[in-house]
């Protein structure tokens, strides 16, 4: 669960990083945004960004995991079930989110 | 008188049957196979009975198959912290292990605990490991003449370090750490659970100087609450809600 | 080669030994070298509490307790020791307590005291609360608190150095009783390195612990090998009431763990069979809580007359499971989870198979109330000492009573380390030890070494497995003179065989082979002292059950044994018992 | 008979209450910017990949339209601000964990910082100074209330 927490961190920050960049191009000019917005739109980056979003939600939950753990000793007791839990919610929420996003991604492409 | 069931029968003909180990080897001098300082694992078959240890398996190796074999030991039943050792990946006592509770049909995997230098064998440098703990002041202090008498104590003031007392210096929590592991700096799980012991002491007046080590860089915000430290212990201590509420009372600077 | 310079050397880091070391270390320059990192010495595994009448709970005083003591070691206790005993035991206690030991308390916040076989009120009126205790992790709580204290003081230590040889600057025996015996220094091998070190000292202490590994089925750690005792023996100083070894009733049957008294202190009843309370038949007063040697010896002679349980009929009972489960996780935690971990029984609910086990050896290196060494009978050797397990001051006697021995630690560990670093203080040098000394040692290591690759002789695990088994057969809690003799021939050949003995390890470094080679040496020569007085003792006292012999034997035994070691083999002596206030009287309960 | 006089220990460290807060802080950072970001974090998800048509109805006229309402301004510039801070620090205790060399640690520690900088500078500048309706730009790009303010 520790590398999981710490690998999707990792790979937020790199994302943010260049997402700010990107995004910093709508300073530049609109043509210049929407085109490189417009590589957001393909199946690849599409699926990265399915990674990203699926990353963003593990770092999430765990990080709210790990906030509970540290502040109530019932979830401290219980964190094996917590991260279960996590993944639960997990599971869920990227049920709920790839069909949606996939169809966009692929069927407004 | 339902004791002698027969899962439980200590003495008499209990079924034997073999058991292979794969025990992670080096000689700092060499052999005849291997270089010095080579690191590699070695198979012995051996026979066993479900009631022996991983413990009773390395000493059926060791004087039987082969002398060279070195680890440490003593007390064989848990209380002296000699033999914590990685057992199919995960850091226990030899002595508390049983083998029946392993799948004796699958080799057992046995490794010298990690995050510490290996010397020979199974058996670690334990240095670094009590150089952590003395780092934090392990002992009561206090102001003052002692007392005539007991400093008194109620059962319920005892009972809030009742479990850091525990700690028989084994190692297995702090060299499962992957904080550990990564970063030697790390005083690790152990010293905090040292200072943990005499922090909510009630006689204890040195609190706030062991606090202040464990606030520290190397101390106890290195924690990333990984709960490997929690698992390894043999004693059963609670070694992550010890690390916790060492952080509490650094955020609240209550004890 | 290495040699250091000390005032003061102790050798053993248990509770003795380190107890020892925090009152020599402030007095002089000390150094205290352990085979096992301190923490892992066995004083860790002891579990029941520390007597001392401290009256917390219940009226007490030092006089009964000297009396119990008395009286459980059979009357051959040294009455003069088992009152400085019990006297300093109170103090003993608070000044752990002071270093910060953390002991069970009373609802007041003083320490809790629970009570322990064979303590009673009054000369044997009623079972007392005299036990002082920590769970049922007493000498765990003892040992950290010591090694914790000195890490306090910076008290240095060599550890995972094992001492083997004792010199002396002449031979004990030879000198005449008018001649002084110094002490020179110790030979340590250093584990990691396989060096050899040379400690020359002003005073040396002994504090290395028990042997239990003489018998197979023992509470006692894989390293408790009697090594102070027989290096001692070796440098030919007498070791006293060998013969005198306590069985503990409750050993995890099969294994010899033990399960302390504190069980049957705290309510737990030990039943056969049939499901009876056979102690009501041996000690109808106290029952369960009398002395170690009677309940051992009754429940060995239930399994034996056909009352034991399990299929082999092995083995008895105890019974915890009317004990609230609380209590039980309150006072006994470890205990009942060695059961769960190596039995797989449940103690809330079911009882656990128990059987007796070799647990402490009550005599040891004979010294004086300060611990001093005694060559002989009267003179002692000027500036070695001893104190725990390993010595014998006789406050045990013929048996033990349990949390006498940590008490001994505390006490007369204390004692003896004042004592050495007083005489290190008014010895201007020490007697002469040069690297030299070293010789004997490192030709002795060298030809252990020459032997691997050997083929076609003796391996330390077979010589040492036929020792204890013959020591379990032969010399435990019942022995006659077949058995004894027996066992004594046995010994004789594996003496023989060990000549011939051939290691594995080639290595310097960690070599623990060739360390146990070492231990089985001390193992058998210690064997071999224990039989003999076992043998000459015609007599039943205590620990020591003679089926040939059944009685006590005042007239011809009251005195403690002594055995040198000579040239032409072992040679018996005899010591006069101390006796202050207690005549002997027969010993019921 | 007087319990043991024990030498008193050499002083450690200077007496008296926690002297280097700054991983304690840290660690308190973490805690309380992960809460808040998750808030933000989620609402960004959601408006911007879920509802209506998900990722591709993302343009410079979305984006604009956004921003165009201060109250999205602060939203997105606190959740950047916090993110840079979080996972810049996040990786400041990884650098430390791994770089065991004094020369790659600071280096590290040198890009991570810097590009930590230009990243919240930039993109602070981006959304403050953000104008949804840039004069030369091709209207069609544009949010449709640009029509009002151009004309
Ligand atoms: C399971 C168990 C439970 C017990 N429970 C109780 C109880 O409740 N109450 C009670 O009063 N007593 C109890 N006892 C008895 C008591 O614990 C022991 O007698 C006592 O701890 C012995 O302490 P020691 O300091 O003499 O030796 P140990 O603690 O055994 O220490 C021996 C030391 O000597 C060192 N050493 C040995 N050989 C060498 C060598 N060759 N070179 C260098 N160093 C060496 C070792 O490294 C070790 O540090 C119990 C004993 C056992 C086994
Ligand atoms: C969505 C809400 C988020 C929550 C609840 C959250 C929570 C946490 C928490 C509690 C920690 C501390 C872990 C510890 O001390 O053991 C942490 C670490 C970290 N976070 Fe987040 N976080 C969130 C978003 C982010 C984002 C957006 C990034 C990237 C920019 C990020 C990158 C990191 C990194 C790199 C670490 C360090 C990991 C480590 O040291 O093991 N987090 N997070
Ligand atoms: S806390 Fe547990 S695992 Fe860690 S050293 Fe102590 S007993 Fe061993
Ligand atoms: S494993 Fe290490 S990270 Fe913390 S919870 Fe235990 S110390
Ligand atoms: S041998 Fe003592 S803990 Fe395993």
């Amino acid at each position: 669960m520790w590398l999981v927490h710490r690998s999707t961190g990792v790979a937020i920050f790199f994302f943010l990083l260049i997402h700010v960049l990107d995004t910093a191009l709508v300073r530049v000019s609109p043509e210049a945004y929407n085109e490189v917005i417009g590589a957001y739109k393909t199946p690849v980056y599409g699926l990265v960004e399915a990674g990203l979003v699926a990353a963003i939600i593990l770092h999430a939950f765990n990080g709210l995991r790990i906030i509970a753990v540290d502040n109530s000793t019932w979830a401290l007791r219980h964190q094996k079930k917590l991260a279960w839990g996590v993944w639960i919610v997990f599971a869920v929420l990227m049920l709920g989110f790839l069909p949606r996003h996939l169809m966009h991604v692929f069927g407004g492409a | 008188m339902t004791a002698t069931a027969d899962a439980t029968t200590p003495a008499g003909e209990v079924p034997s049957f073999e058991v292979t180990l794969r025990i992670r080897r080096m000689n700092p001098e060499g052999t005849s196979d291997h270089a010095a300082g080579e690191e590699y694992w070695e198979e012995f078959k051996i026979q066993a009975h479900a009631t022996d240890r991983v413990l009773d398996a390395l000493h059926k190796v060791k004087w039987d198959l082969d002398g060279s074999l070195a680890f440490r030991r003593s007390c064989a039943h848990g209380v002296c912290g000699s033999d914590a050792m990685r057992i199919n990946a995960r850091n226990r006592l030899a002595c508390k292990t049983l083998l029946k509770d392993l799948n004796p049909a699958k080799p057992i995997l046995i490794e010298p605990i990690k995050g510490l230098p290996v010397e020979k064998d199974l058996i670690v440098d334990m240095e670094p490991f009590f150089a952590s703990y003395r780092e934090i002041m392990p002992f009561l202090m206090t102001d003052g003449p002692a007392p005539e008498r007991e400093r008194l104590q109620t059962p319920a003031e005892r009972e809030r370090f009742e479990d850091t007392t525990k700690c028989i210096m084994c190692a297995a929590c702090t060299s499962a750490c992957p904080v550990f592991w990564t970063d030697g700096q790390f005083f690790g799980p152990q010293a905090i659970v040292g200072a943990h012991r005499f922090i909510f002491d009630s006689r204890d007046e040195g609190q706030w100087d062991r606090l202040e080590i464990l606030n520290d860089k190397a101390g106890v915000w290195k924690c990333r609450t990984a709960f490997n430290c929690t698992e390894a212990c043999p004693r059963g201590i609670e070694v992550t809600k010890a690390i916790s509420e060492v952080k509490k009372a650094l955020n609240t600077g209550e004890i | 080669m290495t040699l250091h310079e000390y005032d003061v050397v102790i050798v053993g880091a248990g509770g003795a030994g380190m107890r020892a070391a925090l009152e020599s270390s402030q007095r002089a320059r000390t150094a205290v070298i352990s085979k096992l990192y301190p923490t892992r010495s066995h004083t860790g595994a002891a579990q029941g509490g520390i007597a001392a009448a401290l009256s917390n709970v219940e009226d007490d005083n030092a006089e009964w307790h000297t009396f119990d003591t008395v009286k459980g070691g059979d009357y051959l206790v040294d009455q003069d020791a088992a009152e400085i005993l019990c006297t300093e035991a109170p103090q003993a206690v608070l000044d752990l307590e002071n270093m910060g030991l953390p002991f069970n308390r009373t609802e007041d916040g003083h320490v809790d005291q629970r009570r322990f076989g064979g303590h009673t009120r009054n000369h044997g009126e009623a079972a007392v609360r005299r036990a002082c205790y920590s769970a049922d992790r007493t000498g765990h709580m003892i040992l950290q608190t010591l090694y914790q204290q000195c890490i306090k003081q910076e008290v240095e230590f060599f550890n995972e150095f094992y001492v083997l040889e004792l010199v002396l600057d002449k031979d004990p025996q030879a000198a005449g009783d008018d001649e002084t015996v110094s002490v020179a220094g110790v030979v340590a091998y250093e584990l990691a390195t396989g060096e050899i070190h040379t400690f020359r000292a002003k005073s040396v202490l002994f504090a290395t612990g028990g042997a239990g590994k003489v018998f197979k089925t023992t509470s006692n750690a894989h390293t408790l090998t009697g090594d102070g005792m027989a290096i001692a023996f070796n440098a030919g100083l007498p070791l006293e009431d060998m013969e005198f070894f306590q069985f503990h009733p409750t050993g995890l049957a099969g294994l010899g763990i033990l399960l302390s008294e504190a069980a049957r202190g705290e309510g737990g009843i030990l039943r056969n069979s049939e499901g009876e309370r056979f102690m009501e038949r041996y000690a109808p007063t106290i029952k369960d809580l009398a002395p170690r040697d009677m309940v051992a010896r009754a429940m060995a002679n239930e399994v034996r007359e056909g009352r034991g349980c399990g299929p082999h009929k092995d083995y008895v009972l105890l019974d915890l499971t009317h004990l609230e489960p609380a209590h039980i996780d309150a006072k006994l935690p470890d205990i009942t989870e060695f059961a769960r971990t190596y039995l797989g029984v449940e103690p809330y609910t079911e009882p656990v198979p128990v059987y007796p086990t070799a647990h402490y050896a009550m005599g040891g290196i004979p010294t004086t109330v300060h611990g001093e060494v005694l060559r002989n009978n009267t003179s002692k050797v000027n500036g070695l000492y001893a104190a725990g397990e390993c010595a014998c001051v006789s406050v045990h006697g013929a048996n033990r009573l349990g949390t006498n021995s940590l008490l001994d630690l505390n006490v007369f560990g204390r004692r003896a380390g004042i004592a050495a670093a007083e005489h290190a203080l008014a010895t201007a040098e020490a007697a002469p030890l040069d690297e030299s000394a070293a010789a004997p040692l490192i030709e002795r290591v060298e030809k252990l070494r020459s032997t691997v690759g050997s083929s076609g002789s003796e391996s330390i695990a077979a010589l040492r497995k036929a020792l204890q088994e013959t020591m379990d057969r032969n010399a435990q809690v019942f022995r006659d003179e077949a058995s004894l003799t027996t066992a004594q021939e046995v010994i004789a050949d594996l003496q023989k065989r060990y000549a011939d003995i051939a290691i594995h390890d080639r290595g310097q470094r960690y070599n623990t082979d060739l360390l146990e080679a070492m231990e089985l040496g001390f193992l058998l020569e210690l064997s071999a002292v224990v039989v003999l007085g076992a043998l000459n003792r015609k007599e039943s006292r205590g620990g020591h059950y003679r089926e040939d012999f059944p009685t006590r034997d005042d007239e011809n035994f009251m005195q403690h044994t002594m055995v040198y070691g000579e040239k032409d083999g072992l040679r018996l002596d005899y010591k006069p018992v101390v006796v202050t206030r207690y005549q002997p009287m027969e010993r019921k309960y | 008979m007087s319990a043991p006089e024990l030498i008193d220990p050499k002083p450690r460290i200077r007496s008296g209450r926690t002297r280097r807060k700054a991983e304690r802080w840290s660690w308190m950072f973490m805690r309380l910017s992960g809460l808040v970001l998750v808030l933000l974090i989620f609402t960004h998800l959601t408006v911007n990949l879920v509802l209506g048509e998900g990722v591709s109805q993302i343009d410079f006229a979305f984006v604009a339209g956004k921003w165009a309402d201060w109250w999205w301004q602060v939203a997105d510039f606190l959740m950047l601000l916090l993110a840079m801070l979080h996972g810049g620090n996040g990786m400041r205790l990884l650098i430390n964990d791994y770089a065991h060399s004094k020369a790659w640690r600071s280096a590290l520690m040198g890009v991570l910082h810097l590009s930590m900088v230009v990243v919240i500078v930039l993109g602070s500048l981006v959304i403050w100074t953000f104008d949804p309706c840039p004069v030369d730009a091709d209207m069609s790009l544009l949010p449709s209330f640009c029509e009002d303010v151009l004309q």
